[in-house]
């Protein structure tokens, strides 16, 4: 192949670096521009993801040398249909976040917006990282920088932000050097770094007693790191403090990345012949799945803020996917690869609703939904895709991948699975259900039934909403119900070849 | 125990940064004082790093600089003089990050008493938990 | 808590030292370590790059994106300290200490009291002024100049000795930060100031990612430094150990600057008037 | 017929058409006039687009159309037959009707959040065409979830906390059934690698693989799924459900929800499992004798109640049961009485539910020990009510008699006395519940206080406060009471014409489908 020709895949992270570099300088002189130019960094980002894929698609697998040399001894960008498919989730995430973010940052950081988008860019760069590399150091590189402007942007937000952030860093420091331990663990016994040939020459050793260490402090780091139950402490608090901006992009895509190298580490970097049937090490981490699952729902169910709610629903959610990586026959590598995307969307959809709610309110308690229904029909109604999509109501993209696990649970006979799934289902209900009632709700008994004139004032507030957050949210729910309806294309064309091979 | 005592001596240096990175491990975990936790994180990322280098050592051999620098072409380079690169140049990066974590721990440190006054946990707990 | 944390720290290193016993023995040149990827690196570092410091070689060049990232990280961190700290909004809730040099009196002014013009005859002092040594302040003045022209030597010489980008910068960042204890932070900023050093962090990692892009540009892949010896008109080995020497340049300009940063606003807990 | 245009089209606008009411009313919520001829238009529309598809059907067979792919093997698709067609005529028929009665009855009340209200009514019809006209299992799923979540604010509509705890309760139910029934898709999907509906059945290969006991507890999952046919013990929602406004008990609670419920269960005893496999498995047995058990319970409870809402909804649950054990007899005659009564129970029912709404929206009274005297008040209304609670017995000449005596006759047929017993003793006992209110309202006499006579001026005065307010609702009173009347007459017309909207002849073709002729 042409050594200029997948030139374009490269762009996907340099575009952001460069930008990242840039904006701090810029923002000396125009604040203004600082938007615009981190919005088109992450453009040309989105756009090199979705080429790259297109060209994955057609004609599979791609690899880029960087500095020209050839794998084990540089590194190198792998893709395959299972990053491809990742790179644009986190790359059109991430550009819908950055549109989202504009008031936030006016509002709340006054004359940081440089700093704050070039972490922001920065963030997008580390996530974007860990996606494409094959190269086991260099993730923990990129990890790193993506956890370190995670903490930063963390931090920035309400009250109590900088403690969650301080054990969110402590923690999550903890993890990515149990991560590099176990890289080490592996560079040890192999003398190769490169995911590939790590997978060539890992077979042999098998029986080692290094590799399973290194492989359980690799999983424990990344575990850490994606906040898999009961490694999650860090998460609720890091999450509802954050400034709305944030949280609407760290949540979805941080955990949903980690949950990508798990499936690598698992299925590319050790076999399907080791983790699962050696060590069993993914019916163990099924199990861990369904745990999560009921925890994160039972204390979803108990909170009365909002976003905390969301947190303990994305522990949950990890569950799901975990489960389904866990269960690990195809069909539910399948639902889990494409619960990636649909998590991502829907949380996404679900904290940009938490961030109008609090740009119109200023709290962000169930209690404040008092009411949206009427005040704000526009937030509303993407609350209720969103929620929707997380119960997992047809045609929405969460009841496909729902449906692919479920089948994948029950084709493995995995009851525990099957059934915390489904319980998981009704937890959710009552959970949307409560914030449903508040916003819907707003008459109770004996007060005025004469209200006809109050539908009549919603027309007015629509507009305070800025543009900046309602467009992503259109299209963030447009997606949702896309994934839905042309899920067969999407399964059929990418996540399919997504699954390894072994399965 | 014949066997114990061998792996001690072939392996003595790993189980020695192991306790290392324990100690600072139980740090982060119990200490109260946030910069103790900092250091113990440190202390974590140290134990690591030790634990690299060790890897690159190799009986016999010197430190990675050819000796004769341009003349390589005349006298032929034997892989087994020269100590491992790699496992340095991987910790020139690890101590790299392990600085720049630092920074930012110090920095919400910082802000972190000037919100609470104060850098004991639980200190900061009550004061939460009051609210 | 402090039981509970016990048993986890003994499980974890159990588990460790159960990793342990299929290592290969320690310092064995046969260990796989030693014989996979690096043998390639010893034997070839002089023939691909004409670099003979190996760590120098892999560093910038076989692992040179690693490296890249890294010096992304530490600029992550030098922003992510002023996104973190520093004070935009003056709060002028706190007392000041200004010295009159004319009189040599120091004058106190209180919480919100009027501040004095900014013009020669004052000088701002820290709260907790202690008068210099000026043996201290002398020296340090005189010996900076010399630590940095040997931090210099130390990236310029990173192809041959022990040493490089990271290391050179650090030690100029030192020598800035010296200065700034041995004055104080003021005089310190008005030779660097903020502004500078932000420029600096960004300028560096500019330097090491424009380089890739360049090397892009002219075809071939990113940070593949072969590709300027179309334009520096050498070999592509030559080009190799300049491209090299290029991103070492880089990375000690952003080192520095985010050394120099992050201390500014650690020290002065972001309001950039009294440090240490 | 290819040269008719748009015939293959024809399903989807069935069921776009509701989609483009509820937004055209969430547009025009500021317009009240507007909103509601909205949904007048998009009911008549519906109807016809409907009732338009019936002798096609009868002549040519099914009308497929599929819209995409959603599953390997599973098409978002529809598939007009003759059987989806009775349930889709009758809702449609009925959303006319109850559109009508609901401005009459929201109007008269000063409901709040009548857009909402509107607009979720025109989801809950897209929920009821959708599972009608649905060609498989996957399809109809997406569309009974609408159907529950749609419902869901018209049930809590009060706003009250009791309001919102059926609302919950309602919600628990149905949603928590809708597990039971992903879970029985995935099972059929699984097992046979398909869900589309096929007039013998589909199951029957999967028997050699799949244990007996396998089928049979996925049949137990589909009949928890179909909490909605509210057979017992998973009843309780409905009479909670009974909160919600009068128009929306009588639509949901009669017709969409319940019918869906039993509609889904004809669904997967016919064209899932097929009545062959449902004999081997000895399922047929076991949905009679839960329904039977149902039967007999829900007429007790319904002889105890004294609010009249509470008694029609034990009703139905009675009546539901009674088309769950006509089509678990397993015999023809008695499915086809099964699905005449799909549509002449929801006619019936829904008159009966109209009067209830029609006594409190005018005279405020909810409880049958009131209604003394009531039939001279309101002749028409109780007249109406008299022929739905007669209907609901059986009597000739009303719509009842025939499929009763359709099922009566599939019960001789499958030689299940047993059962014929039962359903005989549960048609005696509907006469023992509706006594009272037949008793209390023609034969009671009216307080002495309140001295009704049966004419509208003159019942201003009693309620001398409310005087502007009725002087004002006239014409809304008729919005109540036409629709009602019109129901009546239906009822009686079904008796003596049952192939009014093809509907006899609808049910012919689907019963020949799936026994291969009579």
């Amino acid at each position: 192949m042409n050594p200029g020709q997948n030139d374009i895949i490269i762009l996907m992270v340099v575009a952001p670096l460069f930008a990242s570099i840039i904006v701090p300088i810029v923002g000396w002189r125009a604040k203004k521009l600082c938007y615009s130019l981190t919005i088109l960094a992450v453009l040309i980002s989105l756009f090199s993801s979705l080429i790259t894929a297109k060209t994955v698609m057609n004609h599979g697998p791609v690899q880029y040398y960087l500095g020209g040399w050839k794998p084990p001894w540089g590194i190198e960008f792998y893709i395959d249909h299972l990053n491809a498919f990742i790179a644009v989730v986190v790359t059109f995430i991430s550009f819908l976040g950055v549109i989202f973010s504009k008031t936030n940052v006016e509002n709340d950081l006054p004359n940081k917006e440089g700093a704050f988008y070039s972490l922001f860019l920065l963030l997008i760069t580390g996530l974007l990282g860990i996606v494409l590399t094959g190269d086991m150091f260099n993730l923990f590189v990129f990890l790193e920088v993506a956890s370190l402007s995670s903490y930063a942007l963390i931090a920035m937000g309400e009250k109590g932000a900088m403690y969650a952030s301080f054990r969110y860093l402590l923690i999550g420091t903890v993890g990515a050097s149990w991560y590099m331990l176990g890289v080490g663990y592996l560079y040890i016994v192999t003398g190769s770094l490169n995911m590939a040939n790590l997978s060539e020459l890992l077979p042999a050793l098998y029986q080692s007693k290094t590799i399973l260490v290194g492989f359980a402090f690799i999983l424990f780091g990344v575990g850490i790191k994606m906040a898999l139950f009961p490694l999650h402490a860090w998460l609720p608090d890091a999450y509802t403090y954050a400034p709305s901006a944030v949280s609407a992009m760290v949540a979805p895509l941080m955990t949903k990345v980690m949950i990508y190298v798990v499936i690598r580490v698992i299925f590319t970097v050790f076999q399907p012949e080791f983790t699962v049937d050696m060590i069993q090490a993914t019916s163990i981490l099924s199990w861990f799945g369904v745990l999560a699952i009921l925890f994160g729902g039972i204390m979803a169910l108990s909170q009365t803020d909002f976003k905390r709610m969301l947190c303990y629903i994305i522990v949950g959610e990890i569950g799901y996917i975990v489960g389904g990586v866990g269960i690990a026959n195809a069909t539910a590598l399948k639902g889990a690869i494409f619960h990636i995307l649909n998590d991502a969307l829907m949380m996404v959809c679900l904290f940009f609703v938490a961030g109008m709610v609090m740009y119109r309110k200023k709290g962000h308690r169930i209690s404040d939904f008092k009411g949206i229904f009427r005040e704000m029909p526009f937030a509303a109604i993407i609350f209720t895709v969103g929620a929707l999509a997380v119960i997992g109501v047809p045609p929405t993209g969460g009841f496909f991948s729902k449906w692919y696990l479920l089948l994948g649970g029950i084709e493995a006979k995995h009851w525990g699975f099957v059934v915390a799934l489904l319980i998981s289902t009704l937890i959710n209900v009552a959970l949307f259900a409560r914030v449903f009632d508040k916003g819907l709700y707003v008459h109770g008994h004996g007060s005025d039934h004469s209200s006809e004139s109050t539908d009549h004032s919603s027309g007015t507030l629509v507009q305070k909403t800025p543009l900046s957050m309602w467009i992503p949210a259109v299209i963030v729910i447009l997606a949702i119900l896309l994934a839905g309806i042309f899920n067969q294309a999407i399964l059929k064309n990418i996540v399919q070849f997504a699954v390894p091979s072994g399965l | 125990m014949g066997d114990l005592a061998k792996e001690f001596v072939t392996t003595y240096n790993y189980w020695v940064y192991i306790i290392l990175m324990m100690i600072g491990l139980y740090a982060v975990m119990v200490k109260n004082n946030l910069v103790k936790k900092i250091i113990g994180m440190n202390i974590v990322q140290t134990a690591i790093i030790l634990f690299f280098i060790s890897i690159g050592a190799k009986r016999g051999a010197t430190i990675p600089i050819i000796a004769h620098g341009h003349n390589g072409g005349e006298h032929a380079v034997h892989a087994a003089d020269y100590i491992n690169p790699l496992p340095h140049v991987l910790m020139l990066t690890a101590i790299v990050v392990a600085v720049a974590t630092l920074g930012v721990a110090l920095s919400l440190a910082i802000k972190i008493y000037q919100e609470y006054g104060t850098l004991e946990e639980d200190d900061i707990r009550t004061q939460t938990r009051e609210e | 808590m402090k039981a509970f944390a016990l048993i986890i720290v003994i499980l974890c290193a159990g588990l460790l030292i159960y990793g342990t016993s299929d290592f290969p023995p320690w310092s064995d040149p046969e260990s796989p370590a030693s014989t996979h990827v690096s043998p390639y690196y010893i034997e070839h570092t002089i023939e691909d790059t004409s670099v003979p410091n190996i760590v120098t070689s892999v560093l910038a060049d076989y692992r040179g994106f690693d490296t890249m990232f890294e010096t992304i990280v530490i600029f992550t961190a030098g922003i992510a300290c002023f996104f973190l700290l520093r004070v935009t909004k003056r709060e002028d809730h706190e007392s000041r200490l200004y010295h009159h040099l004319v009189t040599g009196v120091t004058l106190r002014i209180k919480e919100g009291g009027k501040l004095p013009d900014e013009s020669e005859e004052f000088r701002r002092v820290d709260t907790e002024w202690v008068p210099y040594s000026l043996i201290i302040k002398i020296t340090c003045r005189l010996i900076v100049p010399f630590i940095m022209l040997f931090a210099l030597y130390v990236i310029a010489h990173g192809h041959h000795s022990p040493g490089g980008g990271f290391q050179g910068g650090v030690i100029i960042g030192a020598a800035m930060i010296l200065f700034a204890i041995s004055n104080d932070l003021r005089a310190a900023i008005l030779r660097l100031s903020e502004k500078m050093a932000t420029f600096f962090c960004s300028a560096g990692v500019f330097i090491y990612a424009g380089t890739g892009l360049l090397c892009l540009l002219l075809g071939l892949n990113f940070l593949d430094y072969g590709a300027l010896a179309k334009i520096l008109f050498t070999d592509p080995v030559t080009a190799r150990s300049h491209g090299i020497l290029a991103v070492e340049i880089g990375v000690g300009i952003a080192v520095m600057g985010v050394v120099v940063s992050i201390y500014y606003n650690l020290s002065s807990a972001g309001k950039h008037d009294e440090g240490l | 017929m290819t040269g008719m245009f748009g015939i293959e089209y024809r399903p989807l606008s069935a069921v776009l058409l509701p989609i483009i009411v509820a937004f055209l009313i969430l547009l025009s919520n500021k317009r009240p006039n507007l909103r509601e001829s909205w949904t007048l238009l998009g009911s008549v529309l519906l109807f016809l687009t409907v009732s338009s598809m019936s002798p096609i059907v009868l002549a040519e067979g099914p009308i497929q159309w599929t819209w995409f792919n959603l599953l390997p093997n599973i098409d978002f698709a529809f598939n007009v037959d003759a059987f989806g067609l009775v349930f889709a005529t009758t809702s449609s028929s009925l959303w006319i009707l109850v559109s009508l009665y609901s401005i009459g009855y929201m109007r008269s009340l000063k409901e709040h959040a009548q857009t909402r209200y509107y607009f979720c009514f025109a989801l809950a019809l897209l929920g009821a065409i959708g599972i009608a006209l649905s060609s498989n299992l996957v399809t109809m799923f997406v569309f009974y979830e609408i159907l529950t979540l749609s419902t869901y604010p018209l049930v809590a509509h009060e706003e009250s906390p009791e309001a919102i705890s059926a609302g919950h309760k309602y919600l628990a139910y149905l949603l928590g059934g809708g597990v039971f029934f992903l879970i029985g898709i995935l099972m059929t999907y699984l097992l046979v690698g398909t869900t589309d509906f096929n007039a013998h059945g589909i199951l029957s290969p999967a028997l050699g693989p799949a244990s007996k006991l396998t089928l049979q507890v996925v049949f137990f999952c589909f009949l928890l799924g179909f909490a909605k046919a509210a057979w017992m013990p998973v009843h309780s929602w409905l009479p909670s459900a009974m909160i919600a406004p009068t128009p929306v008990s009588a639509l949901l609670h009669a017709v969409a929800v319940v019918k869906a419920g039993v509609f889904g269960v004809i669904r997967i005893v016919c064209y899932i499992y097929g009545i062959d496999l449902m004999q081997e498995l000895g399922l047929g047995l076991a949905l009679a004798s839960i329904a039977a058990f149902t039967i007999v319970v829900a007429n007790l409870y319904a002889i105890g109640q004294d609010n009249l809402k509470r008694m029609l909804a034990y009703s139905t649950i009675n009546q539901l049961s009674f088309i769950l054990i006509a089509v678990a007899l397993l015999s023809p005659m008695a499915v086809a009485g099964a699905m005449l009564h799909i549509t002449f129970h929801g006619f019936m029912k829904i008159t009966l539910f109209l009067c209830a709404g029609a006594i409190t929206a005018i005279s405020g009274k909810k409880a049958i020990s009131e209604f003394k005297g009531l039939g001279r008040a309101m002749p028409i209304t109780m007249t109406a009510f008299l022929i739905g609670a007669f209907g609901m017995f059986g009597a000739p000449p009303l719509a009842g008699f025939i499929s009763k005596w359709h099922v009566v006759l599939g019960a001789v047929q499958s030689g299940q006395l047993v059962f014929l017993t039962i359903i005989l003793i549960g048609s005696i006992l509907d006469v023992v519940y509706f006594c009272p209110v037949i008793i209390n309202t023609f034969f009671g006499k009216m307080p002495e206080t309140e001295t009704l006579k049966g004419d509208l001026e003159e019942k201003v005065e009693v309620y001398s406060e409310k005087v502007e307010r009725l002087e004002t609702k006239r014409p809304i009173y008729y919005f109540m009471i036409i629709p009602l009347a019109i129901t009546a007459v239906f009822s009686i017309i079904f008796c003596i014409l049952p192939n009014t909207f093809s509907i006899y002849d609808l049910v012919q073709m689907a019963v020949k489908d799936i026994f291969g002729g009579m």
